[in-house]
């Protein structure tokens, strides 16, 4: 807990941790439909620099596939002007991330995927690169070593973005997000005693007595807490953030090989009393009848639209919400505040590495206009093109540059959620760095099931009864499989053991650093 | 125009033998039906010289030339199939004109010989119908018009008649017969079940069973010398009367014994052999005394031109005898008979015997004397 | 009447040619099977027999990682309450939807077989109509439908009073596999009625004439005469019924993706879940995912199998329908 | 039926008098009408909310839209894309249909009718594959388009499409063409007309109600397939299907209710049409495979 020391990210715990957007991509993909009211001046402001490279001529359209999302509503202005400028046709595509998954792999397997693109979700880069799927910038970035020079310190991370000394991946965004803000309607908070903000977070306590009081007081028509309930990622997303507030200082994997890990002892903690305890919020929630009824048949951009039509109060989201509310419905008068935590806790929340690894772009090993994708990335590591970034996407994925998040033009709100999620989000250690073998332990391991969410979501609708038991048991399966896969990568030469995980120097309350 | 022979015809199915090697000569022009029952392969043999059938061995020509191998439709032979078989989404026209569509015959050339088949067979209303409005006497019409317009050397008909009620089957018989007249020197080969069609249509009858051929020859010469049993028993209406005979020539003298013990004479060269009596309806003569043998009518059917009597013998069979219109007889009679007209005799495997004939009846007196 | 020799050429003749004589001479029968046996094989026979070999693998499915492990998945499979429990619940799906779905369609089928009743033909169509509607399209309605929230069904039951709070249907573990398998039988009962009107048709009119000159009750005719008359046709409805609910795949994947934790995960979304949507970083097995459908279309054999012989042996006691 | 068993002698009583047929009859036509009413809700509710807005479905209130509005289905078309989905849909069905059919018909003919050296190992197979749930062979069906090159394309959509139901078809046609006379083939084969010629111009034309269930059977299945154009027109959303993209329409306007139930409304006209249309051909065959 003294020196920090960042060794790289866990890429499988980075890329399980954004499979939290992974599914929240789903509704990411919603994102691009459901913010309609975009400024197009926006557009104008970005400014596209001569090339950083030689450009050869492009064969055929240069495409693009991500997981779209915000990421699409600044593609979508991006790229056409992006297009113009270079004399280029551009393809973009913005998929779920489950339809990346599928789409990806049988695209390289017969030569149509495209020419950059983010990797499926729980897809570590060593496989990916050692699959031969995609190629190196340090060929097609000519000043390569003074353009990385300009990202903040911890964007490239070995076994993370940068395999065996070369670089991969475009590390854009940073993954510095709290997806479990709360969130509310200020007409609905106002039936309560309370009045929580950025800077004054409630207690579970008081949060569990708001959701009862905007049921009561409201006769009816409104409910205190609203999720989007058959969406996985957000019960897991919410109950690890919860028992992060409580001192619980673990990532909020949904999933992967290092899910859940506290690296102060290397130990999964998955059945500690931070989580009993925020487990026991959320049934308490239910059971005082605060929970918006049915929310086990909803997602969570259903969620959150329920809480802008006025059907529930309160909402454990994360920043996407702000410039989604604020672009549909600019009379919705909402607040945030972060997530609440138990009497007399602040806990942190804890996320992976700093560089965004869901977001992160490759170009494809085959890829027919690699310069062209080479420019593009280029462009998204200047200044530039992480304000132009900023000012579209705000606080959703926030330019890993931070002088770019403050240059860029954002709501009041946004500038809010950015500046809380400086204070509260923390980066943990990343193994992958300290041992490059974890990557072999993170392609083996297979997720058990139920895995975390699974589990919250049988325990929220009573198919299982026992919060402590059947948190353990969960723990014991996650340690189980994560065993098996060290000793199956072990037999592989990875040269690993479980000790690796331990990094007895790390302070949760700050981020891990080298 | 052309005959049709089959040398040794034979068909199997996997083990089963349809066909044992027939022998048939049709002549050209010549009207020649196939009768037997059920089973008997005459439908097999018709659609083995149609081609539908393989030939498992023999040969069958047509018109001199070995077909056995030859499409059906390069054979010259047209069929008219029992189900009449008419393609039901096409019109009359269409249906008898569909073959020569199908093998490139000019239209004007098509119209004109179904225009003729209609002219011929009278159907000329009915050309623009489907065949689901045609009554079962039209349809067969309009099948035997598809053959027509093909102008084949042979004709085959295939049981054409059993799917008509018995007046239309009479009228229609008629017009086969007519047709025959007028499509000078076409061969017809007709299969049948029913001797009644068989002897009123042929030139020639060929009797077959479990794939043989019983018989074959002009109906009257199958009428009055049945080869067997079977050809015997198969000709006619009524069915002939069969009665079991024990022999009991002693010496010189043949004489048969009646399952009652009632005896008779018989002369010639083979009857010795004499197993089975055979008399037709029309043998039998009521007498008073000296019959050869009496019994008790159960059964008198009027028909107007004739009279049966159906009688029990004392040994239990029922025999059928005809009587001229008017005769006095009433049930429960007892009645003798002698055997008055054509008689005949079949040996033990009921082969026919040939110059037998029956003589007096030796009396009981006699023979206890 | 030549009828049994009509029917002897149908047997394959096994004449005295050898079978390369016998299937040269049959060249253009198989012309004919050339575009089907084409499709058949490459998107049916194919498939299954790649599935069957990745059975054997421990494979995601992509990459180019196989690695064989004989029957291990199988062994696994058979420790897997997950699939056990969808194998469960496949089965009870269908043992909950099939009789239901023939007996509602019975019942309307006896109603509508009626020729005097004018309207039969348009509340025959009424009854057909969910059936042509897509099924992603019923999942959409039948979702806002039951919505707890703002949805027209639980307006009404709230209503009526019937509930105090709004019934999940959907969302609940309790309810959520029977609320489907009513969908499931709304969707289909007019696939199944209109096999009962067909087996109806079978029933001669004299017998309902003869009945109504024996002065026999409507209900009576129904139970006592036309029913044992149908009842052959029965087992065959069930079969076709059967195979219809063993896949449920396209309505459960559209409205509840087999959730809440599992309620609603039959086999085939069992197995589209481990080899296609793994939750969170899960990895696909499609080798495992190839495994459990082996073993599903074992099992789904075995009871066609069943039901076929229970077929043969109800026609063969009713020689009438032989 | 409900006058069917009316007997003579019981419809004198008082009761039965007043129970006559006619009366019987009605009242079975109001049960059932109010029946089929309620088996229809659903469906009319879609339609009828695809005429309201969003604030009006959520208000309740009756089918009747107070004020109908067609914005809906104006959102629904451009958002959801719809145009360009329906047309794919089409392509993919008009196609899948004229394949499997023709394939189904002529596979069906060689099986039902044609004694060829393997029809029984054939038939077998087919028979076996029936009951064989066919949702786990989406991978090696795209593998084996991809191989093709037609792993992107409506072609291979439509030639999987036909997969599907190939086999059922098949035995329906099997069934029925053994079922007809074989005269008809043999007195085409002594009019000299070769098998093709025969099955085209003889057989097929006969089978017509085989067909047309065939046709409306596998057009439903194109129309309603889900997880085979779901995968396949993954990577390229310009090729999906309606059903694909009413799906993610769903998955992107959970809560425009007015606009899924336009989209919704706009995928099932079609069908219904089609079905309304072609309904008497199609019970008659669905009854037909049921008889057979």
């Amino acid at each position: 807990m003294s020196t920090r020391q960042i060794d790289g990210l866990s890429r499988r715990a980075f890329l399980a941790s954004s499979s939290a957007f992974a599914l929240a991509a789903l509704a990411g993909r919603s994102l691009a439909q459901e913010v309609k009211n975009i400024d197009p001046s926006i557009a104008e402001k970005i400014t596209i620099a001569d090339p950083s490279l030689d450009l050869p001529p492009a064969d055929g359209p240069f495409r693009w596939l991500d997981s779209g999302g915000q990421k699409g509503v600044f593609y979508r202005q991006f790229f056409p002007k992006y297009a113009e400028t270079r004399g280029i046709e551009v393809v973009y595509d913005g998929l779920p991330w489950n339809e990346i998954a599928t789409v990806l792999p049988l695209g390289i397997r017969n030569g149509s995927a495209p020419d950059a693109f983010n990797l499926p979700n729980g897809m570590p880069p060593a496989v990916a690169v050692a699959e031969g799927w995609v190629q190196p910038l340090d060929d097609l970035i000519p000043d390569l070593d003074a353009w990385k020079a300009g990202f903040p310190a911890g964007s490239f991370v070995e076994g993370v973005n940068v395999i065996e000394g070369k670089t991969y991946g475009l590390p854009y965004t940073s993954e510095r997000r709290c997806s479990s803000l709360l969130l509310f309607s200020r007409k609905a908070m106002e039936l309560t005693e309370f009045d929580p903000g950025p800077g004054a977070p409630l207690t579970w306590d008081q949060f569990r007595t708001a959701a009862a009081q905007i049921t009561k007081n409201s006769g009816g028509s409104m409910f205190g807490l609203i999720m989007g309930g058959n969406q996985g990622n957000r019960w897991s997303a919410n109950l690890v953030q919860l028992a992060n507030r409580g001192g619980a200082a673990c990532a909020s994997s949904v999933a992967g090989c290092l899910s859940c890990v506290d690296y102060r002892t290397g130990e999964i903690v998955v059945d500690k009393d931070e989580f009993v305890e925020a487990m026991e919020l959320l049934l308490a929630i239910r059971d005082d009848g605060s929970m918006f009824p049915g929310i086990m048949s909803l997602n969570a951009p259903q969620a959150r639209a329920f809480v802008e039509q006025g059907g529930a109060g309160m909402i454990l989201q994360g920043p996407w919400n702000v410039p989604i509310w604020e672009a549909n419905n600019p009379d919705f008068d909402f607040g945030l505040a972060p997530t609440p935590a138990p009497e007399g806790k602040d806990g942190k929340t804890i996320v992976d590495a700093l560089p965004s690894a869901a977001n992160t772009m490759y170009v494809n090993a085959a890829a027919k206009n690699p310069a062209y994708a080479a420019d593009v990335f280029h462009y998204m590591g200047t200044l530039d093109g992480q304000v132009a970034w900023g000012n579209v996407v705000g606080p959703s994925d926030p330019p890993i540059f931070p002088k770019a998040a403050e240059e860029a033009e954002m709501s009041e709100r946004s500038k809010a959620v950015i500046a809380l999620q400086e204070k509260q989000v923390r980066v943990s250690p990343v193994v992958y760095a300290r041992s490059p073998g974890f990557t072999k332990v993170a392609q083996l391991y297979e997720e058990p099931t139920p895995n975390l969410a699974n589990v919250v979501q049988g325990l929220y609708t009573g198919q299982l009864s026992g919060v402590k038991e059947s948190l353990s048991k969960l723990k014991d399966a996650m340690n189980a499989a994560l065993d098996k896969a060290i000793t199956d990568a072990n037999a592989e030469g990875a040269n690993v053991r479980r000790e690796d995980l331990v990094y007895s120097d790390w302070d949760p309350s700050v981020d891990y650093a080298s | 125009m052309a005959g049709v022979k089959l040398t040794g015809v034979a068909k199997k199915f996997g083990a089963v033998e349809v066909i044992r090697g027939v022998d048939i000569e049709i002549g050209e022009g010549e009207f020649c039906v196939f009768v037997g029952p059920s089973g008997c392969g005459k439908s097999t043999l018709l659609r083995m010289i149609a081609g539908l059938e393989e030939i498992t061995a023999g040969s069958v020509e047509i018109g001199g030339r070995r077909v056995n191998d030859i499409d059906p439709s390069e054979r010259g032979t047209a069929m008219v199939f029992q189900t009449y078989a008419l393609y039901p989404h096409m019109t009359v026209s269409q249906n008898m004109g569909f073959g020569l569509r199908m093998n490139g015959v000019p239209k004007p050339e098509i119209a004109k010989r179904v225009a003729e088949a209609a002219r011929i067979l009278q159907i000329e209303p009915l050309l623009d119908r489907k065949p689901k409005q045609l009554s079962g006497g039209q349809r067969q019409r309009v099948a035997i018009g598809r053959a027509i317009v093909r102008d084949p050397q042979v004709f085959l008909f295939d049981e054409p008649l059993s799917n008509l009620d018995a007046e239309l089957r009479v009228a229609t018989r008629l017009e086969i017969a007519k047709l025959h007249g007028q499509l000078q020197g076409s061969t017809m080969i007709y299969v049948t079940h029913d001797q009644v069609e068989a002897m009123t249509l042929a030139d020639r009858i060929v009797v077959l069973r479990d794939g043989r051929v019983e018989q074959m020859g002009e109906p009257m010469e199958l009428y009055e010398r049945p080869a067997n049993l079977f050809v015997a028993g198969f000709i006619g209406s009524p069915k002939m009367n069969f009665i079991k005979l024990r022999a009991t020539g002693d010496g010189g003298q043949p004489a048969a014994e009646l399952p009652d013990g009632s005896r008779f004479a018989l002369s010639g060269p083979e009857a010795n052999g004499a197993a089975t009596l055979g008399v037709r309806a029309d043998g039998l003569k009521p007498v008073d005394r000296d019959g050869v043998f009496t019994g008790e009518i159960t059964v008198v059917e009027q028909l107007g031109d004739a009279v049966f009597v159906y009688v029990r013998t004392p040994w239990g069979q029922e025999i059928v005898a005809r009587f001229e219109p008017g005769a006095k007889v009433r049930v429960g009679e007892r009645i003798s008979f002698a055997l008055g007209g054509r008689t005949h005799f079949f040996d033990a495997d009921g082969r026919g015997l040939t110059g037998v004939t029956p003589g007096n009846t030796i009396s009981e007196a006699r023979l206890s004397a | 009447m030549s009828a049994t020799e009509l029917h002897i050429p149908h047997t394959p003749a096994a004449t005295r040619q050898g079978l390369a004589a016998r299937i040269w001479k049959s060249r253009i029968d198989y012309l004919f099977l050339v575009p089907g046996l084409l499709i058949f094989g490459a998107f049916i026979v194919w498939p299954l027999i790649a599935s069957e070999y990745y059975s054997l693998l421990n494979w995601t499915g992509f990459g180019a990682a196989k690695k064989f492990v004989g029957l291990q998945n199988y062994r696994e499979l058979l420790q897997d309450e997950f699939f056990l429990n969808a194998f469960k619940r496949s089965f009870l799906f269908t043992l909950a939807t099939v009789p239901l779905q023939m007996f509602i369609s019975l019942v309307f089928a006896i109603l509508l077989n009626n020729k005097l009743l004018k309207l039969s033909t348009l509340f025959r169509t009424m009854i057909f109509l969910p059936v042509v509607t897509p099924v992603v399209v019923i999942a959409i309605v039948i979702a806002l439908m039951l919505s707890p929230f703002n949805g027209p069904i639980n307006g009404l039951l709230l209503d009526a009073g019937l509930f105090e709070r709004a019934v999940d249907f959907l969302g609940s573990p309790q309810l959520v596999l029977w609320t489907l398998a009513g969908v499931f039988v709304w969707k289909w009962t007019g696939v199944t009625l209109i096999y009962w009107l067909a087996a109806l048709q079978t029933v001669p009119e004299e017998l309902y004439e003869a009945a109504k000159l024996d002065g026999v009750k409507t209900w009576q005719v129904t139970v006592f005469v036309v029913l044992p008359i149908i009842a052959p046709f029965a087992v065959v409805i069930g079969l076709i019924s059967a195979i219809a609910a063993l896949n449920v795949f396209p309505l459960i994947q559209s409205t509840t993706q087999g959730g809440p934790f599992f309620a609603s995960e039959v086999m085939e979304v069992f197995i589209f879940r481990i080899a296609f949507a793994p939750s969170g970083g899960m990895v696909p097995q499609l080798g495992y995912a190839s495994a459990a459908g082996v073993l599903f279309g074992l099992a789904v054999m075995i009871l066609t199998i069943f039901q076929i012989v229970a077929v043969r042996r109800a026609r063969r006691k009713d020689p009438a329908n032989g | 039926m409900a006058d069917v068993a009316l007997s003579h002698s019981s419809a004198i009583t008082s009761r039965q008098s007043f129970l006559n047929p006619r009366r019987r009859r009605l009242i079975t036509s109001v049960v059932l009408a109010a029946i089929c009413i309620v088996w229809v809700y659903p469906l009319v509710w879609m339609v009828s909310a695809s005429f309201k807005s969003n604030s009006e479905i959520f208000a309740g209130g009756g089918l009747i839209p107070e004020n109908p509005t067609f914005e809906n289905f104006v959102r629904a078309w451009h958002e959801a894309n719809i145009g360009a989905y329906f047309f794919n849909t089409l392509f993919v069905t008009v196609g899948s249909v004229l394949i499997t059919t023709i394939s189904a018909a002529l596979m069906g003919y060689a099986l039902g009718r044609r004694p060829f050296p393997g029809r029984a190992t054939l038939f077998g197979l087919m028979l076996f594959t029936l009951f064989i749930p066919q949702g786990y062979t989406i991978i090696p069906v795209f593998e084996l388009l991809s191989n093709l090159g037609l792993g992107q394309s409506l072609w291979g959509l439509m030639l999987a499409t036909c997969g599907h139901s190939i086999v059922i078809f098949t035995l329906l046609f099997a069934g029925y063409f053994s079922q007809m006379p074989k005269e008809l083939e043999e007195a085409s084969r002594m009019d000299g007309v070769g098998p093709v010629k025969t099955f085209w111009y003889v057989m097929l034309p006969l089978s017509k109600p085989i067909i047309v269930t065939v046709v409306v059977m596998q057009t439903l299945q194109a129309w309603n397939d889900f997880l085979l154009p779901l995968v396949i027109t993954l990577a390229n959303p310009a090729l999906r299907t309606l059903s694909v993209g009413i799906y993610s329409f769903r998955g992107e306007h959970f809560i425009d209710w007015g606009g899924m139930t336009a989209g919704s409304t706009i995928t099932i006209v079609p069908v219904i049409i089609l079905f309304l249309f072609l309904q008497r051909y199609f019970i008659d065959g669905l009854a037909g495979a049921v008889k057979g």
